[in-house]
């Protein structure tokens, strides 16, 4: 060989080997790394630069991009993903009533349809209500009724049995105990009922009043 | 452990305390009693199960008995296991007491070997641990983690209490509601069988089947329907079991029943 | 799964999305990122554990690899390639020989109490040795043990787990010689009179312990 010894010393690792070093390093570094500083820090006789037109084209199309910042290259995560670089802060808000009374009928009467929902409540639900509790997964969709028209039921979730602290539904309290618990005291006068269900959210109109035989 | 108390003796020769100092100076360097049995113990170079404990023993006693000399102090810990050190030698050189119903020195040999012996394989995992791949040393991760920015979020709650209470909210507004729902228009076929045991017996003619409704069912469509089928499947019981007849002129025109004739 | 259409209210990202996002936020975190968050983060009805399958195999032998960590995944460089990040090394504070051997008995013998550290070395641990471990984040306390006077426990964490490249607990090295030789069995010294009931006890919280993560 017609090389410097000195070079020859150090054979450059194979292009496939630059590719993953550079890959190590910008993923690692906290500032960009420029093409020299990299070939500083490669073993002898590497080539930064053709390492990093492998690396970018491998990472196209990817969650994470190579991008080109002054004469330094850096990994930056893809423009479209940035929505997943956030984190909720949660707001506790308390349920509407309507959703409170909604979901308790799916928890006592389950499998219920919306129909049978409307006629224990004696309001119309809405379709926030029901959308909401489905959000919230407490409630679900169970199987369809087999009575003319199929209409889907809903049941209560595992995620409403853990967030009620309730092994299953069948622990939730009957009426007996209800009332030994001092919760039914508080009745409304007969006729009223209704009156006081609107939580001011519009939600529950008297007007499409299921229709009771 | 007053006994144990450094004494004044003197020390002979400048030479022999510079020799015993050599193995006991580092006394610092010893992470404890059982960390110098250990390292007394590789002089012995066998298997730690089939180490000689006594021999140990001798050896740590004499270890001690240098430091006395050299008026090392030596921490507590030390003098409590020379104590206990030579109580096993009495144990293991002595015959067994008959009356003594404590651990045999066997047992408490064994105990000890088995101590050094997990004292030992600790030292070798925690070397292994570090020997391992480092984070920060060997691997990185992120140079520049992106600040996850933070957004609002609504969370609704509620709790079993309003739950129960919106229950009982609902469940109150008709007391008479029952539990179970749509139950008051449905007859089931058990409850009209057993309204129809009772009257069978006063049916010694060709009744009606409609006249065995329950009261109060005739007037509701819903009601009368499911009273109806079910007073229906009730006669069709009965009759099976050979209690009554069932007669229809043609279709659609009334159902009558009557009790089977006794003599058939 | 046979699901009701109306269950599928939104869309799952194809997978190949799905991909991209877990790479995205894996990346971005210095942190290991447990599966749970990484659901919470994506897309209604997306599937983190399946885009991590993907996605670890699309970094084998990458400068940069997928790593379990407990429950949690990170994307952390490849170990052969430290030698060229002597910039990003950070000096480790050299532990005290006490310190290493009480975070070796602590992941081995977890959950396990003060005493029984001091009874496995035979020297009493200085309260700094341990303090030094919680602040290192590599130890934290666990559950108090059911024995008299209900004595804390230590653990180790999954930041000892990070640190030191391990899936989980279970992947200590030498830990199955180790209690195949019977060394990780707590045996207090004869003629104490519990060793029958501490056996048991050790023994079950340490699986316990082991099946947990």
């Amino acid at each position: 060989m017609a090389e410097d010894p000195e070079q020859s010393l150090f054979e450059a690792p194979p292009m496939g080997e630059q590719e993953r070093m550079v890959e190590a390093i910008l993923f690692a570094s906290a500032e960009p790394v420029s093409v020299a500083e990299l070939n500083a820090r490669m073993p002898h006789g590497a080539d930064a630069a053709e390492a990093l037109v492998h690396l970018r084209k491998r990472y196209e199309g990817r969650g994470v991009h190579l991008v080109k910042v002054g004469d330094a290259w850096a990994m930056r995560t893809a423009p479209d993903l940035g929505f997943l670089m956030q984190k909720e802060t949660v707001e506790v808000r308390k349920l509407s009533r309507a959703a409170i009374e909604t979901l308790a009928i799916v928890a006592y009467h389950q499998p219920v349809t919306r129909a049978e929902i409307e006629e224990i409540r004696g309001v119309s639900v809405s379709r926030g209500t029901i959308d909401l509790l489905l959000e919230l997964e407490w409630i679900r969709f169970g199987r369809r009724k087999m009575t003319p028209g199929r209409p889907v039921t809903f049941v209560v979730t595992q995620g409403f049995l853990d967030h009620f602290g309730l092994e299953s539904a069948r622990d939730l309290p009957g009426l007996k105990e209800l009332r030994a618990a001092g919760l039914l005291e508080n009745r409304p006068p007969p006729g009223t009922g209704l009156q006081d269900d609107e939580d001011g959210e519009g939600e529950d109109s008297q007007s499409e009043m299921f229709d009771e035989d | 452990m007053s006994e144990e108390q450094v004494d004044t003796s003197n020390v002979t020769s400048v030479e022999a305390r510079l020799a015993a100092e050599a193995l006991i100076v580092d006394v610092d360097g010893f992470e404890g009693p059982l960390d110098l049995l250990l390292t007394l113990s590789r002089t012995q170079k066998v298997d730690l199960r089939r180490i000689s404990v006594l021999q140990l023993a001798e050896q740590y006693l004499v270890f001690v008995e240098k430091a006395k000399q050299l008026r090392i102090e030596l921490a507590a810990d030390y003098l409590v296991m020379a104590a206990w050190l030579a109580f096993l030698k009495s144990r293991l050189l002595l015959p067994p007491d008959p009356e003594d119903e404590g651990p045999s020195g066997e047992e408490l040999a064994a105990h000890l070997a088995f101590q050094l012996e997990r004292l030992e394989a600790m030292r070798d995992v925690a070397a292994r641990l570090m020997g391992r791949d480092q984070k920060g040393r060997d691997f990185f991760a992120r140079g520049v983690p992106e600040d996850v920015t933070r957004v609002r979020k609504v969370k609704y709650t509620a709790t079993l209490l309003d739950l129960m209470q919106g229950y009982a909210r609902i469940r109150t507004r008709d007391d008479f509601r029952p539990y179970v729902m749509d139950r008051d228009h449905v007859l089931t076929m058990e409850q009209a069988l057993d309204r129809m045991r009772g009257l069978i017996g006063y049916a010694g003619d060709w009744a009606d089947l409609v006249t065995f409704l329950p009261e109060g069912w005739e007037a509701d469509p819903q009601r009368r329907r499911s009273a109806t089928a079910a007073t229906f499947a009730a006669s069709l019981e009965l009759a099976k079991e050979g209690k009554i007849e069932i007669r229809q002129g043609e279709t659609f025109s009334p159902i009558t029943i009557r009790r089977k004739p006794t003599d058939g």
